[in-house]
């Protein structure tokens, strides 16, 4: 259980969100602000559209009433793109890593934003196209030593087992130094060691880089012992909101989830 | 009726028969996409190969129907060396790359065709009738007319066996899922087999049909080409999609080469129907009656 | 053991930009160049230059732009014979109508307009995909070989739709003979191959194999799609345009719609997919193979004295080609290079095997 | 802490460093590591001395630099405050500036202690409460982390000074420091005179862990390192210029070895990135010289041989049958004592064809001499490498005695005094026979002519105990008491014991043994059952080790080759017959990766106990072999 909670100022306020696909509402009405700084959990039954709404914030669905909004992005993120420029990075519960290049190249297209040379001077592959590389490949070795890649530097990560791979899409969401993760399912599938290890790396991670976090995660556990502050999804609407204890109090998520999952 | 509204009824029909024409082409494709998620390029070598050993058969004195049977028994045999050759061993890659297996499928069957029948033009002749109705004032072409009335026969017979026989369930199940299919102890193979056999059948009858009307030549197999519109236009996976897409082209090429191909030089019927279809497309990706697959996250 | 890992440290970054990596392999290379400049066109006969060599290196060079939008952007394209119509037909206009601009440039300008044309008709990429996209494509070769067909402008309003190209000389020198045309094309290509590495090693690259492995995981990397397509579809279509150039200027000598049909199409395609997919290196291998072939085919009933005639020949010809086609893309889908690589590997590891 | 000694200039002994023709040899083994270095500085300036696999790249460092570096760090950690007697933790993984630490360190007169990279925070305590140490040198984030959650139970831990933080910047308020905040202002150019040891100086202290698994520091004077490093030089015949490779956590012993071993030769010492990567980097390596842990043979073993049944038959067979030769080649020499003609002609065959290509492929191509510590490697591991062309000796590295001056637990005092002949230390002797000491003033390995030596630390006052390992006379040169030995018994005795080993090895329920004298002329064995086999033979198939080691039938079975190999020694003609009277095994199961012996295990087992008087293993284990330190046997 983790007590201090970070009191920054509001990252993403998303509000009064809803989403229907055709008759299905995904989403209704559901409002979340999420402070800068804080590790910000999103809890529910399977269904109750978690990923729905992480997709609303990065822009993969666009709500169908409501708005989402990423304090300090020079735009409104209407697209996912532009959410990538202002600063927004997302891991997705089945992985969506280039499975035909190596990690290096995995993590490097996370600093693709980064990356401002043209192609003619790409195609010279001389002076400034040069530099760059090297620059940002450096840069991405931090990353690989920082997660402990180094084995499979050079490995095409489609044959990597799931772990590493998991480890890898988070890897790329860092190189792109942004402000806001979003990780969906970082730990589904992993056995506990590796979701301790997991665990440890958003962490230091939330600490020491302040980068803010919000993730939808299964096991409880992790996410009472990781997260400052906790959403409760069902059926799409926010049923409780707060501290670790708090919800783990709160009788209808009790009813709704708790009961439900465990 | 004024004469060039006339002449641009005429125009209209024959273009819509000629587009029936194309949806024969179609409706094969369309089957082997449903069941094998092949799209198969081979289509027209298909045609062309069937018509050639049609013609080559019937060439030896053979009744025109007894050939017709053993054409349709090779067909058959091909539609069991497809599935023993490639679709076994080709399961989870990339449609891109099924597609280029077609592509050399169609290869292999264009040089087999003529290597045993010759690449020379034969003429085929099964009693179809020539000549011209006369309508009020307007000329409809009695070959056509009844190519369309083949089509139609056609597609009743397909959707009575989709519908109403075991093997068509068992058919559509493996068109909708195939991993279900196989659950429910449906064999996926055979599957394969009869859908390209009955492709196969598809394929004589159109190659039957176009040989009548532009003689048994290598040429043919360009009808696969002209189709693709079509097929895309249609959507993939639907039968009645390749016919209102065949009605939509056939007017559409001819109305235009009649109209403008004059003013621009002519023979424009080789492109304006794959603009058509790309306008389309970029309206509809998935085309007429396609089913949009949904970006998976 | 036939290649020494002892003591091999890389020291910096940019060892790793090495187009080749191992020292043994560099001596390879060294020697096949040195090969293809100094001994081939003298050892080569004038026959075998103007029908083997030259192609190849042409071909090789729309293999190439084939392979870095079909390898690396993933996007299919059944109209690169068009493209490299597109090339040739602008490049004739310019040399016919403005004579005194060097060719080079000529071949240049060609490849850009090839490239805009490119961009056009990459647009359908945007929303379609696989397929789809390769019928559009399709589109391009037919209303491309249609119009280079129809409209006479293009080619000067002479009698016949073939016309013989202008000779040309480089750097002073009068390209006329097999042997210079074997040198001219030769420089193009080593040039034209060095860009292309060069694009598929840096960021450009990596965004194409970005977009063709996970077009979603790359729009979050913030690369806009529109972008990587349309540049993919621009470089390619520029490649294609200035191989057609060559083609035309250095080959043929002569100018025909007929000489870019759709089977020029395929015939590029088959290539890539012979020679391997997403490898600068799979292209060359692929245009020596799809060239070669035939004319094996049309040498061994000779040698073996078999009453073969054309007709039967070009039948086998393609039925070969088609089973190539079949067992490459069911048994290697990345192609000779891969096996290629293979054997290089087994020769790392032996006697061990690679350990996958 | 007021230091013992005042530095002295060092100008006096420059002229000693000089007179030298072979390298090394020269140095007298008592001098201290950093003065080695500086003479291997002067000397070779230009030649690379260490290499190192950062952020993938390899960089490397000659004499010079690193000589400059170190002075520069000593000057740094002056700045921070690290006296004379100051004590520095250092832990980390494969990087050559945590060594760097530790010579400056020395060079300070203070003492490191080098601590496992992989420690726990409560460790970590553990170690801070027998050496309150007030830096604390990070090799990377995780030591970081570990010091950072233990800072509550070490109250006078001042600095962390972290190598390499990674992407980390939190500074935890200011104990965290990075070398470019230390280096800061002027830290770097601070030139501080070094310090002058005497050779029975402590010069390092190693955090191991004691046969009970309890974290002890043990601690080496300048003498024991020196000489330990020139042993193990001698042994690998090492030139300079060599390649090492040393890829594990700095306190393992091995590891320290080998590099005050390469500093002696000056020899290169390379790193490799981390674990993971550690066998494809020895690949790229190609040391000349390996000494390293069995589990990491094993690992190798495993990868190689993976290969080879994977690869084409030819070689597989070409493998087995080169086994066999080897084998068989062994024997031959074993019988006649020499190799026999046939075997030496296809031996080099196979070296050609097989071998050479082999060892370049897997890494070992430039390979001189390989040694494995924490034990004996496995006969047919031994064996397969050998058909490798690699030939692995084993060598007693046991890091408790490798070295050690002493090593400290902190029990009450017990009565009894003995005279104090250091002024300042009182010693007493408790009723164990240990003897126990307190010193009022803060002392390390103070050594008392009567063979005593008082705790690594005492506060004023406070107690500690110390082991009787042999005598020192003030002039500080050690005198060791004698062992007993097998390589110094009479070969007969050597010959019929190894005779039983192999005897006892070849059977399916014991996977290897050895022997120490029961003290009645007679052998104890101790022996490391094969658990499955056991199991075999237990009548409930289900039971753990520890159950198993109770049953009547598995000790009756094990009894009974006993006899066998008994009975077999005394039919045995040539030379004389050795009995084993009792054997002994252990309380926990040894796994694959281990599969070796210690020779404490067996004590610990009430069986045993009865089988064998405690006393007796005494004087075959512990205080003996402390005594006779430190010497490499290769086995």
């Amino acid at each position: 259980m983790r007590n201090i909670s970070p009191t920054g100022a509001d990252t993403i306020i998303v509000d009064d969100v809803s989403l229907r696909f055709g008759g299905v509402m995904a989403l209704t009405g559901v409002s979340v602000k999420v402070r800068e700084g804080e590790i910000f959990a999103i809890i529910g039954p399977n269904g109750a559209g978690k990923t729905s709404l992480l997709n609303c914030i990065n822009g993969f669905y666009r709500p169908t009433s409501g708005s989402v909004a990423l304090v300090g992005a020079d735009k409104p993120s209407i697209s996912v793109s532009s959410a990538a420029r202002s600063g927004l990075a997302r891991t997705f519960q089945n992985l969506a890593l280039f499975r035909g290049l190596s990690t290096v190249e995995n993590l490097l297209l996370g600093r693709n934003l980064k990356m401002k040379t043209n192609l003619l001077q790409v195609a010279m592959f001389v002076g400034a196209a040069r530099r760059e590389e090297i620059e940002h490949r450096a840069a991405v070795e931090e990353i690989v030593h920082f997660l402990q890649l180094q084995a499979v530097r050079d490995e095409p990560v489609g044959q990597l087992p799931y772990g590493i791979q998991k480890r890898i899409e988070f890897g790329r969401a860092l190189a792109s130094e942004p402000r806001v993760i979003l990780l969906d399912e970082p730990m589904a599938g992993m056995n506990q060691h590796e979701k301790a290890e997991m665990s440890g790396f958003i962490r230091s991670v939330n600490d020491k880089m302040k980068v803010t976090f919000v993730l939808i995660e299964h096991d409880i556990g992790v996410v009472m012992g990781l997260s400052d502050r906790i959403a409760v999804l069902d059926h799409g609407e926010k049923i409780a909101e707060g501290t670790p204890s708090e919800v783990s109090a709160n009788p209808s998520v009790i009813s709704a989830y708790l009961g439900v999952e465990h | 009726m004024s004469l060039d509204l006339q002449f641009f009824f005429e125009v209209l029909i024959s273009g819509l028969l000629t587009g029936v024409l194309y949806s024969l082409v179609a409706i094969g494709f369309v089957l082997i996409y449903k069941a094998s998620g092949v799209f198969n390029f081979a289509q027209g070598a298909m045609v062309l190969f069937a018509a050639m050993t049609l013609v080559g058969i019937s060439d030896l004195g053979v009744n025109i129907a007894v050939s017709a049977l053993l054409t349709i028994v090779v067909m058959v045999v091909l539609a069991y060396c497809v599935e023993f050759f490639i679709l076994r061993r080709i399961v989870n890659q990339s449609q891109i790359s099924l597609f280029m297996v077609t592509i050399g499928l169609s290869y292999i069957l264009l040089g087999l065709g003529q290597l045993v029948w010759g690449a020379e033009v034969h003429s085929l002749d099964v009693g179809l009738p020539v000549g011209q109705f006369v309508v009020g004032d307007m000329f409809i072409n009695q070959f056509d007319l009844s190519v369309a009335a083949i089509c139609g026969l056609i597609v009743l017979a397909l959707a009575y066996f989709f519908q109403r026989t075991r093997v068509g369930l068992s058919l559509r199940a493996v068109a909708d899922d195939h991993q279900a299919a196989i659950s429910i102890g449906v064999s996926i193979r055979n599957v394969w087999i009869i859908v390209w056999s009955v492709a196969g059948v598809v394929c004589l009858v159109t190659g039957t049909v176009w040989g009548a009307k532009l003689g048994v030549q290598p040429a043919l197999n360009l009808v696969a080409l002209k189709a693709m519109p079509v097929i895309v236009l249609g959507g993939l996976t639907s039968i009645p999609g390749a016919i209102v897409g065949g009605l939509i082209i056939g007017p559409a090429r001819k109305l235009f080469e009649v109209y403008f191909g004059s003013i621009i030089g002519g023979a424009t019927e080789s492109w304006v129907p794959y603009v058509v279809a790309i306008a389309f497309l970029l309206v509809r990706p998935a085309g007429l009656f396609g089913t949009q697959e949904l970006r998976r996250i | 053991m036939f290649y020494r890992a002892a003591r091999r440290l890389p020291t910096s970054y940019s060892s790793q930009f090495l187009i080749i990596k191992r020292p043994e392999d560099r001596i390879l290379a060294a020697l096949a160049v040195g090969v293809a400049i100094f001994l081939l066109p003298h050892i080569a006969s004038t026959y075998a230059l103007s029908t083997l060599l030259v192609p190849f290196l042409i071909f090789s060079i729309s293999a190439i732009g084939l392979n870095l939008l079909m390898g690396y952007a993933g996007q299919a394209s059944l109209g690169s014979g068009a493209f490299m119509a597109v090339g040739a037909y602008a490049s004739y206009k310019l040399a016919t109508n403005v004579p005194h601009i060097p060719i080079v440039l000529d071949f240049f300008i060609g490849g850009v307009a090839a490239a805009a044309v490119g961009i056009v008709f990459g647009l359908p990429s945007l929303r379609m995909r696989a397929f789809y996209l390769a019928i559009a494509t399709l589109a391009v070769q037919f209303f491309i070989e249609w119009l280079f067909s129809k409209v006479s402008w293009f080619w000067n309003d002479h009698a016949s739709g073939v016309v013989s190209t202008p000779a040309f000389s480089f750097l002073g020198v009068p390209i006329d003979t097999p042997i210079k045309g074997y040198y001219f094309s030769l420089a193009v290509v080593a040039l034209m191959t060095l860009l292309a590495v060069n694009l598929t090693r840096s960021h450009i690259g990596r965004q194409w194999m970005a977009v063709r492995d996970n077009e979603t995981a790359a729009q979050l990397m913030g690369i806009s799609i529109t972008k990587a397509k349309l540049s993919a579809f621009a470089i390619s279509s520029f490649y294609c345009g200035v191989a057609g150039s060559l083609w035309a200027f250095v080959f043929l000598k002569s100018l025909g719609i007929t000489s870019y049909s759709i089977d020029t199409s395929f015939k590029i395609m088959f290539m890539i997919i012979i020679g391997g997919i997403g490898t600068i290196m799979g292209s060359f291998i692929g245009a020596a193979f799809v060239l070669i072939v035939p004319i094996l085919l049309n040498m061994i009933p000779a040698t073996m004295s078999l009453p073969l005639s054309t007709g039967v020949l070009a039948c086998l010809e393609q039925i070969i080609f088609g089973v190539f086609i079949v067992y490459f893309v069911i048994v290697e889908p990345q192609g000779i290079v891969r096996s290629v690589r293979n054997l290089h590997q087994k020769l790392v590891a032996w006697p061990l095997t690679v350990n996958r | 802490m007021k230091p013992i000694r005042q530095p002295v200039s060092i100008a006096a002994e420059l002229p000693a460093l000089h007179r030298r023709d072979i390298p090394g040899v020269g140095i007298s083994a008592g001098v201290p590591l950093w003065q080695v270095l500086r003479a291997n500085a002067m000397e070779w300036s230009g030649s690379t001395a260490y290499r190192a696999k950062l952020r993938g790249l390899w960089k490397s460092w000659t004499w010079a630099e690193v000589e400059r570096e170190v002075v520069s760090i000593q000057g740094m950690l002056a700045q921070a405050g690290v006296r004379s007697g100051t004590m520095v933790a250092i832990a980390g993984e494969t990087d050559p500036r945590l060594y760097w630490y530790a010579l400056a360190i020395q060079r300070a007169g203070a003492l490191p202690i080098l601590v496992s990279s992989r420690i726990d925070s409560s460790e970590f305590a553990g170690v801070y409460a027998k050496a309150e140490f007030a830096f604390f040198v990070a090799g990377s984030e995780a030591q970081v982390d570990v010091a950072v959650n233990a800072r509550s139970r070490c109250p006078e831990l001042r600095l962390v000074i972290a190598l390499d933080r990674g992407l980390e910047v939190d500074d935890y308020g200011g104990l965290v420091v990075t070398e470019q905040d230390l280096r800061g202002v002027d830290g770097a150019r601070t030139r501080v005179e070094p310090w002058i040891a005497l050779q029975t100086d402590p010069a390092v202290a190693i955090s191991t862990y004691d046969e009970a698994g309890e974290n002890i520091l043990v601690v080496c004077s300048h003498a024991s390192v020196g000489k330990a490093a020139k042993e193990f030089a001698s042994l690998a015949s090492m030139k300079a210029n060599d390649e090492l490779v040393s890829f594990l956590p700095i306190s393992w012993f091995g590891d320290f070895l080998q590099f005050s071993a390469a500093l002696f030769e000056r020899a290169l010492l390379s790193s490799v990135e981390n674990s993971a990567t550690a066998v494809g980097d020895l690949q790229v390596l190609a040391p000349d010289v390996m000494l390293a842990p069995v589990s990491f043979y094993r690992k190798m073993l495993s990868r190689i041989e993976v290969n080879i049944h994977h690869s084409s038959r030819i070689i597989l067979w070409i493998y087995i049958w080169s086994n066999s030769l080897a084998a068989r080649a062994s024997a031959h020499s074993a019988k006649f004592g020499r190799a026999g003609f046939v075997h030496v002609i296809t031996a080099q065959l196979l070296d050609i064809i097989f071998r050479a290509p082999l060892r370049n492929v897997i890494g070992f191509s430039k390979l001189r001499s390989a040694f494995c510590a924490e034990g004996i490697l496995p006969p047919d591991l031994a064996a397969r490498f050998k058909s490798l062309g690699i030939d692995i000796s084993p060598i007693d590295l046991d890091p408790r005695y490798g070295g050690v001056l002493g090593s400290v637990a902190c029990p009450t005092p017990q009565s009894d005094p003995v005279d104090v002949v250091i002024e300042g230390v009182e010693l007493i002797r408790n009723s164990a026979g240990q003897a126990l000491c307190r010193s009022d003033f803060p002392a390390i390995g103070i050594v008392e002519s009567g063979g005593m030596i008082v705790p690594l630390k005492t506060n004023a006052g406070g107690w500690g105990r110390a082991s009787i390992f042999g005598k020192i006379d003030k002039t500080g040169t050690l005198e060791f008491l004698e062992d007993i030995d097998l390589e110094e018994l009479e070969d007969q005795t050597a010959a019929s014991l190894r005779a039983h080993a192999t005897r006892l090895n070849s059977e399916l329920l014991i996977r290897n043994s050895i022997f120490r004298p029961d003290g009645k002329g007679d052998w104890v064995a101790v022996i490391n059952p094969d658990v499955d086999a056991l199991r075999a033979i237990s009548p409930n198939s289900g039971s753990r080790y520890h159950e198993l080691i109770e049953q009547e039938e598995v000790i009756a079975a094990l009894a009974g080759i006993i006899r066998k190999s008994n009975l077999a020694s005394q039919k045995d003609a040539a030379g004389i017959s050795t009995q084993i009277s009792s054997f002994a095994w252990f309380a926990k199961p040894l796994s694959a990766e281990e599969g070796t012996l210690t020779r404490h295990g067996g004590l610990q087992h009430k069986q045993i106990q009865s089988l064998v008087p405690t006393s007796v293993m005494e004087t075959g284990s512990v205080n003996v072999r402390m005594a006779q330190m430190p010497r490499l046997r290769v086995a």
